[in-house]
């Protein structure tokens, strides 16, 4: 059935991602951090990846030990700095790694449209401060508005709270946070999820991620 | 013989990989769905705004609330979903349908599109998801005659109707010919009740 | 509590809009058409409007009444014509009624964008055809793309299928269509409803429009 | 005496009307929450997609699902709601939330906000929603002690370190003094400890 393919582990969920892949990474701190996934691509192997995620890591976990195994040669974030992101932290000092700091709005915004087919959008976000220096703006309606392009990923990693067997995910709280919108803006959407249940299970009106979006399912470890 | 409607439906359902999103537009483009295998895993998506849309409602299924984008009642099936309209239009806009078949007025072989207006003075436009659907599918299909009533060609050199979007299209299904078209130009993949040479013939394009 | 109100009737509901509005009004068909408001509308009396809705009314009733009252300058739509739009064919003929004809996911990205503050969109929908004749285009990525602008509402009269006291609202199947994203696009936001319940009534979960976007709520007549 | 954080925090409260929906920023605004009359119906946002925030959790209540922009385990109260980061931004940057309450290292007498990144070689810059909040609520007030450890005004005529955002701040509420600014420039609306003379010597803006 559709797209959605159910997969054994993690190691199968990432298979294939290549060297240089641009890598949306969910969670806002470690809510909605798929550890699994990215576990399983540090096992993987790719290397030279951009990640595109809110923070840089947490601690010695997750993206941090990402970052730690030299995998990543770009961050793009809207907070890296965090009391526990020294991992990060000396590779930026250390010049091994680099940095594209993004207003978190514009962050959002960016994976969205890079998902919903528009190409460029103006908001005033950053409008005069060091964030929009060189970039394209325009005045409307009286206000400056910074021209923002979308941030494509060629594998978004997300967690979700359950998933049906045709790829509809609900999340839970706030861990719902970039789930959502990262799986709409790759070319391969890879979800780890608490529990998947027949189709049918989930209430058509609480879905928020549509199957469509969806690629590969893995359930989490326990 | 030409292919009635639902011969030719089912043509275009044989091309629908299976697992697909697909979206069918308003009118003959909708009886694709009777002939899709009830295994084929193809979720229909309504732009109005729901995955896995299941045939029409009859009788008691009828629900004001539940309809297609051609706003006739239809019926859920298990495993779908409902969105508003920016998050549908969004699935259509960014690319992330499979196939979407729809009606046309006019093709031209390099894949432009005229669907949703005469363009006849007095005729009220009416666009509805027509120009977001042209661009957004990753494989846009037409279904019509090959002919008009006056046995004019409607795959054209150029389109003369109001275009719906330029080199949209990638293949059409017509009642005598499906024929593949692009930048490359119009290329006959199978024809029905007439030869090629023929359809060349008749066609002049 | 917060700043939704719930009142006793749609014509309370429908005070104050002001001669000249641009009025957002949800539905598509018939589903989720706020049949209540648009009547209210009526014997409330204001004219000169600008209504933005997906069609331009079916046959005698809601938009189409309101229409055919004569209170209707101006409407902006993406499918007026329709086998019951009499009334409208009727007014545009007569040249009684002036019409902007919007690609339908240019009218909900366009009403998106009002409420979410992005103050212009490119997107490729509509290039190279009369639709698109004088609007600035931009070639991104090798593709030609169409400078759109944000529609605002002064009012939007949206019908959802409950709501909690706080103004949280939820839509029942295909009749969500415009409902979301008019909420959020208007001013002043106005939802007729089948039921209210009380807070904590709603699954926070399930909730498609927060209470932050409903100004005033009024139960359906039955 | 200049007042106490919490001090400061009570003031701030009694100036969020009733109703409001309100986003406190990481640090001392989020203290304000604490001085909210439990009846005053202010609706808390918080940015990583949640309305209706409660108090922080504890003990049983700490749920990792659960978090706000700061990342500290939060509580649910009733009529809450959930929604992912570009609804969440689009809520900001709309212009729907009422107030928001951010930290600042600087404000300018215009209302320019300075409050993100200092500026020295080898600081990490991190600017979160910052930004966005700046720009997209109805009303930014800034919550901060007047002078610096080495006793410098951080209300000023320009801002010298890295702007948030230009002409956004509507009040500056501090230990000293609240003030209003903007395009008409800089108004003491009252002081605590302090007269309005001796304050307009010290900050000499």
């Amino acid at each position: 059935m559709s797209r959605a393919r159910i997969l054994d582990s993690a190691d199968e969920a990432v298979s294939g991602i290549e060297d240089g892949s641009t890598v949306l990474v969910g969670g806002f701190g470690l809510a909605g951090m798929p550890f699994d996934l990215i576990d399983a691509l540090i096992r993987q192997g790719a290397k030279e990846l951009t990640v595109v995620s809110n923070n840089a890591g947490n601690g010695e976990v997750g993206l941090a030990a990402l970052l730690q195994a030299g995998r990543v040669r770009k961050v793009i974030c809207s907070f890296p700095r965090q009391t526990d992101s020294h991992v990060f932290d000396g590779l930026y000092r250390a010049g091994k790694i680099e940095l594209e700091v993004v207003p978190q709005g514009n962050l959002a915004e960016r994976i969205r449209a890079a998902g919903a087919g528009i190409g460029a959008f103006y908001c005033p976000t950053g409008a005069g401060t060091s964030l929009a220096e060189g970039k394209e703006t325009r005045t409307i309606d009286g206000r400056v508005h910074v021209l923002e392009y979308p941030i494509k990923g060629d594998v978004a990693l997300i967690s979700a709270h359950r998933a049906d067997t045709m790829g509809n995910l609900v999340y839970r709280k706030t861990a719902r946070n970039f789930g959502p919108i990262m799986a709409t803006a790759a070319a391969t959407t890879i979800a780890q999820v608490r529990e998947v249940v027949p189709v049918g299970g989930l209430d058509p009106e609480a879905v928020v991620t549509p199957g469509i979006y969806v690629h590969r399912i893995v359930q989490e470890a326990c | 013989m030409p292919l009635s409607t639902d011969e030719l439906a089912a043509i275009v359902a044989r091309d629908i990989p299976p697992g697909s999103y697909v979206n069918l537009g308003i009118g003959q483009p909708t009886k694709v769905a009777d002939h899709l295998p009830r295994d084929s895993g193809v979720v229909l998506h309504t732009e109005n705004g729901m995955l896995n849309m299941g045939p029409a409602a009859t009788g008691d299924q009828i629900d004001p609330d539940l309809i297609n984008a051609g706003k006739v009642p239809v019926t859920e099936l298990p495993g779908a979903s409902y969105f508003h309209h920016a998050d549908s239009f969004a699935m259509m806009r960014g690319g992330h349908l499979d196939v979407c078949v729809l009606g046309a007025f006019q093709v031209s072989v390099t894949g432009d599109l005229a669907n949703w207006h005469t363009g006849k003075p007095g005729d009220i436009p009416a666009v509805g998801g027509a120009m977001d659907l042209a661009i957004g599918a990753k494989q846009v299909f037409v279904m019509m005659t090959l002919f008009d009533k006056q046995g004019r060609s409607k795959l054209v050199p150029t389109c003369t109707y109001p275009l719906t979007g330029i080199g949209c299209v990638s293949r059409v299904y017509t009642d005598v010919a499906v024929i593949d078209v692009g930048p490359g130009g119009a290329t006959v993949r199978e024809t029905f009740g007439i030869t090629a040479d023929e359809l060349r013939d008749r066609l002049a394009v």
